[in-house]
């Protein structure tokens, strides 16, 4: 696991964090590398919606550092700047602008500069179009460009976020629950397209199904309590006493 | 999109028929007196009795024949309050409505922004409220008292019957009370009070919690001096107010209070038990003891239907701008504004307090003044009068830009604001 | 650059909403001066100004629904605005006066003199020139909304916690402006303005140039506005309304799309306040008590939030409404107006404009479902749904 | 001359009163008959010269001078002691005591009375009832002694002194009797102990002798006056700053019983509601209502005016709430800001609703004798109706937290507020506890405006007053969260108490908005606010 590169991607040392006495993180250390696509699992309340929050910048740790790339520090950062950075996060409810078409989705996710008068005074280019063209093609939302995402189905809205990050060309993608209420068909899709997209960027999934972590055969974090409980494959993972314990049940 | 277009189209025509439909209604057998009082928003507290009382007194002047053998016809609006509002209804009153007249406004504010458009149209307005004067303009008819009628008999009445020495001027801030005690303060020092006898206090409007003010003013009243407070605070504030100092124990014997805004209509909200002794200035008080005033009442009370609604100051003010109105107008033989304006001075009717009141060239009017004690039965006992009429200051003395200014409406001079040093009309320049 | 942003903005409700006051800007003064008084489409003096004032609190309700219908701050304090930039007008009317004040005093205005002050403020220098107080009826506004905004926006202030402190703002400003030290002549304002640029303001040519004035800055700001709301900007001011952390994410500074938004919307307050005060005549902190913003979220409400021409359609309708029950039911107009407010949140919840929108863009989805009879597309149900 | 003619007057019945009782009463007549044609401005004479006779039967005389119920009949000037019964007057002689039937008012004309008369009478009466059986009455003459101290007294004061054995009535004639000292020809030592007992009483009131004495003190007494003084002033600083926290704790009482309903209706429910002021003054038109049919018909019950008027309050605006929420704003959950405009239509509708059927004045609602006048504690003045408002704030407000945290009720409130969907799957009929919940708010709302009519105007425009004033407390203290509803009304409250002696009513109360402003700055969700991730989802 220490390969002697002098970057990871992400790097998180010692993070602590708690809400009213609730301790939600607890000493976690974590570590992403480049192109690397990383599951992760855990019980309720294990802090994984909250490690995520810490990496985008929605929740300041109380101690421990966060990295990306190596020596930029994200505690520091407010989200609009760590997404500029290149990290993109995918809800765990499906979170698109319901009033606006699925194209413009798209166009707001482009990764265009995005201060106040570059969007003011934004044209269309013909570049622009293509790559949204390419996105709705990836993403299966070709027919329904027009369409509000008000109207697409869950699963189509799943898709379209994701398709938004595509668009929006992070580094690192960070996935929260993308499988929940699909179908096994749009599952198996999904997992798919997940390492479709691993190809280039680095990603970390969580996820409850762990039929979907196994399709996407990567090397998995179980968290519980706010702390690392195990790692390593998925089988590994899945034999550990402590994760059947804490997560998998007897 | 049409849909818009259409919206506004009919919006458009329902205003200008209404326009037509009261135009049509404009013809010429009667005579119309608007009534610009507020009757919902903060100052229909107020308000709403004097749009009463002009109804009442529209009422009984058409039982006895109307004016010039046309009936008379009272149009009411509500300006709500809102001072950009009483403009726009003053306009419309005169210019749709074609009053001859109009009764209304309570506050400074509500006057200063009707001003230009009687001033445009050449109407006339009565005003019947006390105001801090510095004012007086062609077609307005201050029946009000001005700080000289109210303010300043009410110190002299205060130094010389109850030695005060000390005196707090509180008042809410705005223009009435900011005026009234620059003069009251001139008044004194020129009288020879120490300026540290003086302290001076503003509050917001509807100020209610009185604790600090109150225990501030026992501070100040135990110094060893007879203490007195002379209260400009305007009407929502004054019930609190008057409640705190009856239960933190300031009684009348030892600090008494001097309002110029508390009528009875104000004591009507209160238990006056704790209160009796404590002392109003105005111009007229129900309990005052005549025949006019008692067949006033009457009248009141039947038009009412209400036996314990109470009578006022400005309700008199109105009273009598209504009756010079009436008299001019039947002088002049038409309602035309020019002839009316030349009419109305000079003009002189009973007022409700035993004597005649005159319209002076200053277009405001001779009153006497009255000093009056609350007693336990929310009315007032006078205990103290002008032994004659005092004629209305528009101008003040007590003020350095003021005392060299005049005004008189009479032809040649026609002028608002004369100067006596310079000898020219408008102010000081020009 | 501009030019593509202009273009963008005028698509064919718009172009006739500008057509529409363009037509009025001429007309109705044209109407009001070249023809007699019982010619019968005769406008009088006293229908220009109320129409001039509905005008400019149309374009108080437009700037309003910039920040509230597109961008979902809802600003319980917008008539501050409206009223500094009043009282930026009013200074600039009262410093015109000169020595013909009641004292004649050159330099200070009336309810100074009285007041014995000996100079002028140092916040009044300047007001004598029209410039400056126009670029002040625009500063002003801007700047506090600038200012407050920055603060509010930063600290990621939202939803019911920004409406309640954007009222204690205007509730803070009217104690300050109600305060005669101040030096903004406390309760009774500003007021017996006597010209305006030379002209003076009573003056039936001046009334109908000031309501010409209204309409041409209304219609300037529909289109400046229509075309922030249809570029790029305007399409993340609604993504950040409905998803506000999600545009975060995509690496928006909301705060800045915010700030942005919220002090063009005060700047276009602020010249609606800069039109009112010489056609109404008086300008006093009365404008800024927090019933007053109220009520412009309610024209802008009954209007139709999120569309364009709802607010000044709102506007217009509400303030009508008002000029006529309280001249014809002086007693009840305001059950009149309350029930209309309960009404229209109940059973017009997109307002009138908004609501006809629904009506026609369901009919056309019903027709063209019919014309393609592509029953699998759920085309009829769009906008209900919400 | 006339005073001259006077003196003589009052010798003569001095002299004529010596030999026997009739002419005693005969001079006493006189007197009290010569009052009738007194002016107000040698009425204090006259009683003078009344008091002097020592008469017991003066006191009635007097008391009823004080109270304006003496008139002089227009024929014959004899003065009678009235009880006004319709149109009539009820006379009683003043001299027998006996009734001497009724007569038209018209015959009769009111002695007159001012603020001089009133002390005079005060000052004569207080010397004549200083020995009285009564402890009351003594007490309530030492009083009247020792806020118009007369050196004419001081012999009575010093024999009243002599007799007295109850404790408060010997200390306040302690008082009185230094006061009177003071202003006395006595010589300077005693005047000296006289400054040292003043001292040691302390409060305004001394102060308020001694700066007096000071006015006309000879040199040798100057220096110790002056100590005094400088004594007792830096006492009362001390005092002062306890009276300002006192007074931030009645504002602060008066803020939360304004806000504490919205707390419910806006902090639990989330509905913007506009119409909470309207509520508040509802409440205070109940006790109006109650107070004015007790007035007409069971006067006995006034000082239970308030008592009968809070269950009742709390079932008007309670209904008022209910049909509130059933007819309009069940509508709107979901969409909180547009129940700011639904609410504020409302208020409007029973703004005017109230103004047109009770009028657009200031109706009358009295002080129960409970919640009148004020007593000291150390060097603080409290008075009674702003303690009673505090304590019955703070059990307005720990009932309601009983109610909401420890009642099936209550949970049932939060479990709909806070998941409607679940809560509605678990059984629980939502629709019915919405409109119980919003009930109760507007409920207590409706309590707190019959606590307010105590303090403030009953007009139509009550609710505005408070409304701004509620929703800051209630998003400062943190919105959904009671105690923060408390802290944020008492900090408030002191807040602005302390700074309104620095900075004035107004510019304080700006100060205060504007802090409000930076404080949500700082803590965008309020003092109390509920930490963690699901408030922010």
């Amino acid at each position: 696991m220490t390969e002697k590169r002098p970057k990871n991607l992400l790097y998180l040392d010692g993070v602590s964090v708690s809400f009213d006495g609730f301790k939600a993180l607890n000493s976690l250390s974590f570590i992403v590398e480049p192109g690397e696509l990383r599951a992760i699992i855990g019980p309720n309340g294990a802090g994984k919606t909250t490690m995520m929050d810490i990496i985008t910048g929605k929740t300041r740790p109380d101690e421990g550092a966060v990295f990306f790339k190596g020596d930029i520090d994200l505690t520091r950062k407010d989200e609009a700047e760590i997404a500029q950075l290149g990290i993109g996060r995918k809800f765990q409810k499906p979170t698109v602008f319901e009033s606006h078409t699925v194209w413009d989705n798209l166009e707001l996710a482009l990764n265009r500069r995005r201060g106040v008068f570059a969007t003011l005074f934004y044209r269309l280019t013909g570049e622009d179009k293509a790559r949204i063209e390419e996105i709705l093609s990836t993403v299966r939302l070709t027919g329904r460009r027009d369409d509000l995402a008000a109207n697409l189905s869950h699963g189509q809205k799943q898709w379209l976020e994701i398709g938004m990050l595509l668009a929006q060309e992070p580094e690192l993608l960070l996935v929260d629950e993308p499988v929940a209420g699909m179908t096994d068909a749009e599952t198996a899709e999904t997992a798919v397209l997940l390492k479709e997209i691993a190809r280039t960027r680095s990603v970390v999934v969580v996820e409850h199904d762990m039929g979907f972590i196994r399709d996407l055969g990567v090397k998995v974090t179980c968290l519980a309590e706010g702390s690392v409980l195990a790692e390593g494959s998925i089988d590994f993972v899945s034999n550990d006493p402590k994760v059947i314990e804490n997560y998998l049940g007897r | 999109m049409t849909y818009r277009a259409r919206v506004t189209g009919a919006f458009l025509a329902a205003v200008l028929s209404t326009t037509a439909f009261n135009g049509a209604f404009a013809a010429d057998d009667t005579i119309k007196v608007g009534i610009l009082h507020s009757l919902s928003g903060t100052m229909a507290i107020s308000e709403t009795t004097l749009k009463d009382a002009m109804l009442m007194l529209i009422d009984e002047q058409n039982k006895k024949g109307g004016l010039l053998g046309k009936k008379l016809e009272a149009v009411v609006v509500d300006p709500a309050s809102d001072w950009p509002l009483f403009a726009e209804k003053a306009r419309e009153l005169v210019s749709v409505d074609k009053v001859s007249a109009v009764f209304g406004c309570w506050t400074s504010v509500s006057r200063k922004s009707v001003l230009p458009v009687f001033e445009e149209l050449n109407s006339i307005l009565f005003y019947p409220v006390q105001y801090e004067g510095e004012e007086s303009q062609r077609n307005v008819f201050y029946t009000g008292a001005a700080p000289n009628q109210q303010a300043i008999p009410a110190v002299d009445y205060l130094m010389e019957n109850e030695e005060v020495e000390r005196w707090v001027l509180a008042g809410t801030d705005y223009v009435y009370p900011r005026t009234t005690n620059k003069i009251l303060e001139a008044y004194l020092i020129a009288k020879g009070v120490k300026p540290e006898d003086i302290m001076i206090n503003y509050t917001p409007f509807g100020h209610s919690d009185w604790q600090t003010i109150v225990s501030d003013i026992k501070k100040f009243g135990s110094a060893g001096k007879k203490t007195a407070v002379v209260s400009t605070i305007n009407g929502d504030a004054n019930v609190p107010f008057y409640k705190e100092l009856g239960n933190q124990g300031i009684k009348a014997e030892d600090i008494p209070v001097v309002a110029f805004s508390v009528g009875e209509e104000e004591l009507a909200g209160l238990d006056t038990g704790p209160l009796v002794g404590h002392l109003a200035a105005w111009n007229y008080f129900q309990s005052v003891d005549n025949p006019a005033n008692a067949e006033f009442i009457k009248t009141w009370k039947a038009y009412t239907k209400n036996d314990k609604r109470v009578t006022n100051d400005p309700m008199e003010a109105h009273y009598i701008g209504f009756n010079m109105w009436l008299k001019a107008v039947e002088k002049a033989g038409t309602t035309d504004t020019d002839a009316v304006l030349d009419a109305m001075i000079g003009v002189s009717v009973p007022n409700l307090s035993g004597g005649y009141s005159t319209m002076m060239p200053n277009h405001h009017i001779t009153k006497p003044v009255l000093i009056g004690e609350i007693q336990g039965d929310g009315q007032f006992e006078t205990v103290w009068e002008t032994p004659g009429l005092v004629v209305g200051d528009e101008w003040s003395d007590y003020l350095p830009d003021s005392k060299d200014l005049i005004s008189d409406w009479r032809a040649p001079m026609s002028c608002g604001n004369f100067n006596v040093a310079t000898g020219k009309c408008g102010g000081k320049g020009s | 650059m501009i030019t593509s942003f202009l273009i963008r903005s005028l698509d064919r409700t718009i172009v006739i909403a500008v057509a529409i006051l363009l037509a009025l800007a001429v007309l109705v003064p044209a109407l009001n001066l070249l023809t007699s008084a019982d010619h019968p489409l005769h406008v009088p003096t006293y229908l220009v100004s109320l129409f001039g004032k509905y005008l400019t609190y149309a374009l108080l309700a437009l700037a309003l629904d910039l920040v509230w219908g597109f961008c979902g701050i809802l600003s319980l304090g917008h008539a501050a605005f409206f009223a500094l930039g009043g009282y930026a007008m009013g200074m600039y009317l009262m410093r015109q006066i000169g020595a013909r004040g009641s004292y004649g005093n050159p330099l200070l205005p009336d309810f100074m003199v009285f007041l014995n002050w000996k100079e002028l403020p140092w916040f009044w220098y300047g007001f004598d020139m029209f410039w400056f107080a126009a670029l002040m009826v625009i500063v002003v506004p801007g700047l506090i909304a600038f200012v407050f905004g920055w603060f509010a926006f930063r600290s990621r202030v939202n939803g019911v916690y920004l409406s309640i402190i954007t009222q204690a703002m205007t509730y803070a400003l009217l104690l300050a402006f109600f305060r005669n030290d101040m030096g903004f002549g406390g309760n009774n304002g500003l007021t017996d303005f006597k010209d305006i640029l030379g002209f003076n303001i009573q003056a039936d040519g001046t009334r109908g140039a000031l309501f010409a004035a209204s309409a041409l800055a209304l219609a300037a700001s529909l289109v400046i506005t229509s075309g922030i709301v249809r570029s790029k900007f305007g399409k993340v001011l609604v993504a950040l309304r409905d998803a506000e952390s999600r545009t975060r994410f995509l690496g928006y500074r909301v705060e800045h799309m915010k700030l942005f938004a919220f002090t063009v919307s005060a700047m276009m307050a602020g010249v609606a306040g800069a039109l009112y005060v010489p056609q109404v005549g008086i300008i006093n902190p009365g404008e800024f008590e927090p019933g007053n913003s109220i009520e412009v979220v309610i024209w802008t409400a009954v209007g139709g939030r999120g569309t364009l021409v709802g607010p000044i359609i709102g506007a217009i309708l509400v303030n009508g409404g008002k000029s006529i029950f309280t001249a014809a039911f002086p007693e009840f107009w305001l059950f009149a107006l309350g029930g209309l407010f309960v009404l229209v949140t109940l059973f017009l919840p997109k307002g009138v404009v908004g609501t006809a929108l629904q009506y026609v863009s369901r009919r056309r989805a019903y027709r063209e479902a019919r014309n393609h009879k592509d029953a699998g597309l759920p085309a009829a149900e769009p906008l209900a749904a919400e | 001359m006339y005073r001259i003619f006077q003196t003589l007057l009052i010798a003569l019945c001095l002299f004529t009163a010596i030999p026997g009782g009739l002419r005693a009463e005969e001079g006493l007549r006189d007197l009290v008959n010569a009052l009738g044609e007194a002016k107000l401005s040698n009425m204090d004479e006259h009683i003078a010269a009344l008091a002097k006779t020592g008469d017991a039967k003066v006191v009635p005389v007097l008391e009823a001078l004080g109270e304006g119920m003496l008139y002089a009949r227009k024929a014959d000037n004899q003065v009678f002691l009235t009880k006004e019964s319709g149109s009539n007057l009820t006379l009683t002689d003043p001299v027998t005591g006996e009734s001497a039937g009724e007569a038209p008012k018209a015959a009769f004309s009111k002695i007159k009375v001012n603020n001089g008369v009133r002390r005079a009478v005060r000052t004569a009466l207080g010397s004549l009832t200083l020995l009285s059986p009564d402890r009351n009455q003594r007490l309530k003459a030492a009083q009247s002694v020792l806020q118009s101290p007369n050196a004419d007294a001081l012999g009575a004061i010093e024999n009243a002194l002599a007799a007295e054995k109850d404790a408060e009535v010997r200390a306040l004639l302690e008082r009185a009797r230094a006061t009177t000292l003071l202003i006395s020809d006595r010589p300077v030592d005693e005047k000296k102990e006289a400054v040292q007992v003043l001292k040691q009483s302390g409060g305004r009131e001394a102060l308020s002798i001694l700066s007096t004495a000071l006015n006309s003190a000879d040199e040798t007494l100057r220096p110790d006056i002056e100590a005094a003084l400088a004594g007792i002033e830096q006492t009362q600083a001390l005092w002062a700053a306890g009276q300002n926290v006192w007074y931030g704790l009645s504002l602060g009482s008066v803020l939360l019983l304004a806000a504490i309903g919205l707390a419910i209706t806006f902090g639990v429910m989330g509905i913007i509601n506009m119409a909470h002021g309207e509520m508040v003054m509802l409440g205070a038109y109940t006790t109006f209502m109650v107070q004015e049919i007790l007035r007409n018909s069971f006067p006995g019950l006034f000082d239970w005016s308030l008592a009968i008027a809070l269950p009742l309050a709390f079932l008007v605006t309670g209904a008022v709430g209910m049909a509130m929420e059933r007819g309009v704003i069940r509508f709107l959950y979901g969409r909180p800001l547009e129940t700011l405009l639904a609410t504020w239509g409302i208020s409007l509708i029973l703004q005017q609703s109230v103004r047109s059927i009770f009028g657009p004045t200031n109706r009358e609602v009295g002080n129960p004798s409970w919640m009148s006048g004020a007593f000291e504690l150390g060097g603080l003045t409290i008075t009674w109706n702003r303690l009673w408002i505090i304590l019955f704030a703070l059990a307005v407000f720990a009932a309601l937290l009983f109610l909401l945290k420890k009642t099936p009720m209550g949970l049932q409130m939060r479990a709909v507020t806070q998941n409607r969907r679940m809560a509605s799957s678990m059984g629980i009929r939502t629709p019915w506890v919405d409109a119980l919940t919003f009930a109760l708010g507007s409920g207590i709302a409706g309590m707190a405006g019959v606590a307010l009519s105590q303090i403030d105007n009953v007009s139509p425009n009550l609710g505005q007053g408070y409304i701004i004033d509620s929703f800051m407390v209630v998003v400062f203290g943190g919105v959904g969260n009671l105690w923060g509803t408390l802290v944020g009304a008492f900090s408030l409250g002191i807040l602005n108490k302390f700074l309104e002696p620095y900075a004035g009513a107004v510019l304080g109360k700006i100060l205060v908005l504007v802090l409000i402003i930076l404080f949500i700055q700082k803590r965008p969700r309020g003092l109390f606010a509920l930490k963690g991730r699901a408030v922010e989802a």
